[in-house]
């Protein structure tokens, strides 16, 4: 019953292609190619961090923007002032995360859920966005950074080297940096959610009321996962910011929410791999769609999410396991009905999580 | 067996707006072992009075002593951690998980890893439901899902048991299973039992409360009750008659 | 004194807006429990219908009173038919179809009416209170808010339409049971909230600028004070704005629009923090 | 009196270092069929299209201009489009697209200060030549950029002493809560106080403010002269219309820089809200001057039925390409260095909006200005200021003695 992660094929297999992405892109592409797909890297910590509150932590927050904004804010503001990136980027996780426990005790300890939690985490990330949208005079400075108001931060620091000599990484350093952080992400909260922790935030997930009555500080676990949630939007933020060199108020935007929302729905709740290859499709579409003029580009990117929706309920990842699986299953009849040997049924990867 | 005094509780009231579910409740439970049957028509409060005991509602008025350590107003985790273990009307189980996966996670609470894994076994076992270990328990009948819930509260060990209309949709061989359970369980346990099918009751209880309206209107042992004409007109009524 | 009673109407009509663009809303949501994002842009089309049937000579009140909200209305149950009845029950599914619904409707206006067209004026004048002008139309605005809630209220209160609609929002499968044809009223529901929204974006055709995108500035005031008023339709949208409206408008005439704006924000977030299910699931809850 | 706040930033200067330095220049602007790319990055969907489609069919019809008189260096001229969807990472991913992949000669484009300056670094980092053609803030300091709509000083300067002789002497400012809100209101009191008047009060307002009534109230409070007008966005047409239904509009005048500023405002508002408001900007479609007019004719020709809404932006797009293709031909090379040369040879320039040079010094367009008076959705000029120099940024920005600068001040003004 008991079943390691490590054991699970899937996760080497993840580990593997990102690993392969790593080495080999820079030497088949394009600087061109590698930065675009460096963005992809970007937005995919990004999506990793609700993927994780909502899919394995039953936390649904429509502000997930609030955190990516206040990581890049904070490395912006902090790179600026201290010339170094390294430790501007290590509080862009802190910082992010710590106010995640503030808003976290302040949402799981009012005992909001559902929904109301939702518009509570709309609310806050509304709250940002309407005060740093309003810092546009000279007297909102921190140190020596201009908060800019709507024009936001421009002229952010590249990221260092974290070698000694400290220097400025070139976009393939990037891309290879961000990619290693993507794999980190994603086998940490691998092992994280087939941690005892995980199992614990499944079963809040599954059903809050017997949790507590088992006797699991519901709460207090919340605020955990939250706020580990909220360390990882961060830190996209970060990486944001130093890979756009730029920084405005739509770090906060409502529309930055909602694509976390709609990248972690496509690409399947309760899975990781999933937004992760619903982000490099659907910003793979929206980037094609400004090059082609056919028609408006709204109408098309409409015409595309409302059909996914309908045909897709649970998501990508999740169907095409479920279409592999039903395929599989028939092949398997045909070959037993053509009187081959019984091919031994491979179990299904259970590891701690729900299909 | 200890003399210590397990649960007693001191003029609890709860209110909902205007209505009054439990009103001025004076209950105890004296000795560990204990086995205690609540009887009560629907509404009766009986619900109510199991969740002030373990948190899930903050009773409006009176005090709940629980090993001498006053409870009412604590968090339901902090009360369970205590050793209240409760088994709710409807059963509530983590559906999309298997049933060893939900009996583990009670068992946890007491046990460390390798512990917790034979505990769950011989959960799943002395419940009598090893076979269904790998089953997704939301698909699981009712009687089965009572059987998993047992198993959750009983893994964690704890000094006093709630069991909420335990029988309900049990097939008659899994109804003796639970009585048997249920008196395994007064070895090392108290345990407070609603329950509305008077053969079961009979089958495992000795002292009885009655509620009505929210207020303690019998409490006697389980013959007398049975005998008492204003019990009989209140609730047993047919009952009665029917065992 | 004249300024006091200004500030009192200005506050009036704070409420009356709120009230304007968030009841449809609170219908579709309340009854429902579908969370339409694209809520701004049946808003938005209903501006749009009184632009384009003023333009080619319909009047101007016949455009906001009845084409708006016949216009919106039977587009909201297009929508429902083809959309929302899938997602019934899995409120983020129906979420995120209808955010892709929002930028549909948005591009799709832009192109078949183009992103700049000739507005409409305000209708009546402005009358003065002491040395002050006041919009004569702030009080049709403040008039129709009350309309629309007396309405609202008196159809699921005092007609079997209302009943029907009641028992389907407090248990849809019980009603079902009931021989109650839900998909209809569900249908119905969508239909008579668009319509509502609509009329609401007539209203405020002439007093904010009609542009594809103006109700990304509109979806979050709406949304806020249908989640803060909870789940009764009348009573939460009355409350929610009366009380959301008033410290918005006293901000903001003390402090300045920005702070008057992120007041209305800090005030609903302590109301959500107090009373978690909005301010109608604690009290009035017997209330429509 | 006024102290220009040089903030230091840190120069992304940072970002040509190191990635520039191992990539090979894209100065030869070549497609597989010789023709010469240029790039429009204007957003064609999304909030701001209504400014970003005509600007857009402006460049097209100017590249049509520029073929059809022999193209430049003998070759064909071939337009790169992408529609950022009004979205700051898709604009950094165009631009740097642009530069690095289709390796255009010119871009032309970005449409608020946030996307030009997400796009303008990377310009400067892979050394691709940038038109800015949008009236701003002001105080880009950038060899790489050449600006070329009117900033705050060359329209307020104008402006302000103009209004004031017509209404008088109190004014009260409504401006938006931004970098263009900000400074333009710092330049209207600092002018207002030259004309010996007052400003009694300075309101902003977010983006998304849509309601005005407490303003509006706060105004005839205050019974200004007049009212001066810095608003933006679409949530911010409301205020002309509630303005306008509470009878005010015939008793305070108004007057902006902003109200039209991309042609849309006077079409969307009715004649009874916006007629009498005073704008200032670098060109309007009412100039009455020969080239204006036969502009206007070649507009119309290539456009006869989805003829775009002309204003300073659209216009500024076809300087834009015009002064770019003349420019090439006369360096008689694509590489940037030596256009950038004969860009800074202070030739002037017969554009419909009348003559523009371009200031060496801060690479902003000296151009001239006009007041007009707004009726019945016509600009009527009233005034017209002829080589109007960008004084603002020439305050902060000296590219004679910086070439390497790649910043963009905050022009604050004290007192």
């Amino acid at each position: 019953m008991e079943k390691s992660i490590l054991k699970d094929p899937g996760l080497y297999v993840m580990v593997s292609i990102g690993l392969l992405i790593m080495i080999f892109l820079p030497i088949m592409m394009d600087m061109f190619a590698i930065m675009q797909i460096t963005q992809y890297v970007v937005l995919s910590v990004y999506a990793l961090s609700l993927a994780y509150i909502w899919g394995y932590g039953g936390i649904l927050s429509f502000g997930q923007s609030c955190f990516f904004g206040l990581g890049a804010y904070t490395f912006a503001v902090a790179s600026i002032n201290m010339g170094s990136t390294s430790l501007p980027f290590i509080l862009a996780i802190i910082i992010p995360a710590l106010f995640g426990v503030l808003l976290g005790y302040f949402m799981f300890y009012g005992r909001l859920s559902d929904v109301y939690l939702g518009v509570v985490t709309l609310v806050v990330t509304l709250i940002f966005w309407k005060l740093i949208n309003h810092t546009a005079g000279p007297q909102y400075a921190i140190g020596d950074a201009r908060l800019g108001g709507f024009n936001g931060i421009p002229s952010i620091p590249i990221l260092n080297m974290p070698t000694a000599n400290g220097q400025m990484m070139d976009p393939i350093q990037m891309f290879v940096t961000f990619m290693a952080i993507l794999i980190m992400v994603y086998v940490g909260l691998r092992l994280l959610i087939a941690s005892e922790f995980g199992r614990v935030s499944i079963s809040i997930r599954e059903n809050e009321v017997r949790s507590s009555l088992l006797g699991y500080d519901v709460r207090r676990h919340k605020v955990v996962v939250f706020s580990i949630g909220c360390g990882i939007a961060g830190m996209s933020g970060a990486m944001w910011a130093t890979y756009q060199t730029f920084i405005d108020p739509n770090a906060f935007s409502l529309e930055m929410s909602a694509k976390a929302l709609v990248w972690v729905m496509a690409g399947g709740v309760g899975t990781l791999a999933g937004p992760i290859i619903a982000v490099v499709i659907l910003q793979w579409i929206s980037l094609k769609l400004g090059q082609l003029n056919i028609i408006n580009n709204f109408v098309l990117l409409g015409l595309i999410l409302v059909p996914l929706v309908l045909i897709l309920p649970k998501g990508l990842l999740p169907t095409v396991k479920q279409w592999s699986q039903d395929l599989w299953t028939i092949w398997k009849k045909n070959k037993a009905n053509e009187g081959d040997t019984i091919i031994k049924e491979s179990e299904t990867v259970n590891a701690g999580r729900r299909k | 067996m200890s003399d210590q005094e397990i649960l007693r509780t001191t003029g609890l009231t709860m209110r909902f707006g205007g209505v009054t579910a439990v009103n001025n409740v004076n209950f105890s439970i004296d000795h560990e072992g204990e086995l205690r049957c609540l009887l009560g028509p629907n509404g009766a409060g009986k619900s109510t009075f199991f969740k002030c005991l373990t948190g899930q509602l903050v009773p409006t008025e009176g005090t709940i002593t629980f090993m001498g350590e006053p409870i009412a107003g604590m968090d339901t985790h902090e009360i369970v951690n205590l050793g209240i273990g409760i088994k709710t009307q409807v059963p509530n189980l983590f559906n999309g998980l298997s049933a060893y996966d939900n009996v583990r996670l009670a068992a946890k609470r007491k046990h460390l890893k390798r512990q917790a894994i034979e505990k769950t076994f011989d959960m799943l076992s002395n419940c009598g439901i090893e076979n269904l270990k790998g089953s997704e328990v939301g698909l699981l009948s009712h009687g089965q899902r009572q059987l998993i819930e047992l198993a959750m509260v009983l893994a964690a060990e704890p000094t006093l048991v709630l069991l909420d209309e335990p029988a309900a949709g049990m097939t008659g061989e899994e109804r003796d299973r639970l009585a048997f359970l249920v008196k395994e369980v007064t070895k090392t346990a108290s345990v407070i039992v609603v329950e509305h099918d008077m053969a079961f009751i009979k089958q495992i209880a000795k002292n009885v409360t009655v509620f009505h309206r929210g207020e303690i209107f019998a409490e006697d042992d389980v013959k007398k009750i049975m005998k008492n004409k204003s019990v009989q007109e209140i609730y047993l009524g047919k009952s009665a008659d029917a065992a | 004194m004249d300024y006091t009673i200004i500030i009192a109407l200005e506050m009036l009509r704070a409420i009356a807006w709120l009230v304007l663009l968030s009841s449809g809303l609170a219908i579709i949501f309340g009854m429902m429990r579908v969370i339409n994002i694209a809520h701004g842009e049946f808003l938005m089309l209903g501006g749009y219908t009184v632009i384009m049937a003023s333009k080619i000579g319909i009047n101007i009140w016949f455009a906001m009173l009845v084409l708006a909200p016949l216009v919106v209305g039977v587009f909201g149950i297009l929508v429902e038919r083809l959309v929302i009845r899938w997602l019934y029950g899995r409120l983020l599914d129906s979420l995120l179809a209808t955010w892709g619904l929002s930028l549909l409707m948005i591009g799709g206006v832009t192109m078949l009416f183009g992103n700049t067209v000739e507005g409409v004026s305000t209708p009546l004048g402005g009358f003065s209170v002491g040395i002050y002008q006041v919009s004569a139309y702030n009080l049709v605005m403040i008039f129709a808010a009350i309309s629309i809630l007396l309405s609202v209220w008196a159809v699921l209160r005092y007609t079997s339409v209302g009943l029907i609609a009641r028992s389907v929002m407090q248990n849809p499968d019980m009603a079902q049971a009931l021989g109650v044809n839900s998909t209809f009223v569900y249908m119905a529901t969508f239909g008579v909230g668009s319509a509502l929204t609509g009329l609401a974006g007539g209203l405020i055709a002439p007093v904010t600028g009609v542009v594809p995108s103006m109700g990304i500035n509109l979806i979050g005031p709406a949304f806020i004070t249908v989640i803060t008023g909870g789940a009764s339709v009348v009573t939460g949208t009355l409350s929610a704005s009366g009380f959301l409206g008033s410290v918005d408008q006293l901000i903001t005439f003390g402090f300045g629009p920005v702070y008057g704006g992120a007041a209305l924000l800090i005030a609903a977030l302590i109301i959500l923090r107090i009373l978690p299910q909005g301010i109608t699931g604690r009290f009035f809850t017997k209330k429509l | 009196m006024s102290k220009i706040s040089r903030r230091k930033f840190l120069k992304s200067a940072a970002a040509t270092g190191v990635a520039a330095s191992s990539l090979s220049l894209p100065y030869a602007a070549y497609a597989d069929d010789h023709a010469i790319l240029v790039g429009g990055l204007h957003d064609l969907s999304g909030a701001i299209d209504f400014a970003g489609i005509p600007m857009n069919q402006v460049m097209a019809l100017a590249v049509d201009e520029i073929n059809a008189n022999g193209g430049v260096l003998g070759k064909e001229v071939k337009q790169v489009v992408y529609d950022p969807q009004s979205n700051m990472s898709l604009y950094s991913q165009y631009a740097t697209q642009m530069a690095l992949k289709d390796k255009v000669a010119v871009v032309q484009g970005g449409i608020t200060s946030a996307s030009r300056e997400t796009i303008r670094p990377i310009f400067h980092r892979f050394k691709t030549l940038y038109f800015y053609n949008t009236l701003y803030e002001g105080g880009v300091c950038d060899r790489n950029e050449i600006s070329l709509g009117t900033t705050p000083a060359q329209t307020v300067e104008k402006l302000v002493p103009h209004v004031m002789d017509l209404f008088g002497k109190k004014v009260y400012t409504i401006a938006a809560d931004y970098n263009y809100g900000q400074i333009t209101a710092a330049w209207v009191k600092r002018y207002v106080e030259q004309n010996g008047g007052e400003v009694v009060e300075t309101e902003f307002f977010p983006l998304d403010v849509t309601q005005f009534g407490a303003t509006i109230s706060k105004i005839q409070a205050a019974a200004p002269d007049m009212v001066m007008s810095v608003l933006v966005g679409t949530g911010h047409l409301g205020f002309y219309r509630q303005w306008a239904a509470s009878g005010m509009k015939s008793k305070i005048p108004m007057a902006s820089t902003t109200f039209g500023a991309a042609g849309s405002e006077p079409i969307i508002m009715t004649p009874e809200e916006a007629n009498g408001i005073i704008t200032c900007y670098g060109y309007y479609p009412t100039i009455d001057s020969p080239a204006n007019k036969a502009w206007l004719e070649k507009v119309k020709a290539k456009y006869p039925d989805n003829t775009p809404i002309l204003s300073e932006l659209s216009e500024c797009t076809w300087e834009g390409m015009m002064i770019w293709a003349d420019a090439v031909n006369e360096a008689g090379s694509l590489e940037r260095e030596k256009v950038l040369e004969v860009l800074e040879s202070g030739k002037t320039y017969n554009m419909p909006s009348g003559q523009v040079s371009i200031d060496p010094l801060t690479h902003h367009a000296i151009r001239d200005v006009y007041i007009a008076d707004l009726q019945n959705r016509v600009f009527e000029i009233k005034e017209k200021f002829s080589q109007v120099q960008p004084i603002d940024t020439q305050q902060v920005c000296n590219l004679k003695e910086t070439p390497n600068a790649n910043v963009h001040y905050e022009i604050s003004l004290d007192g």
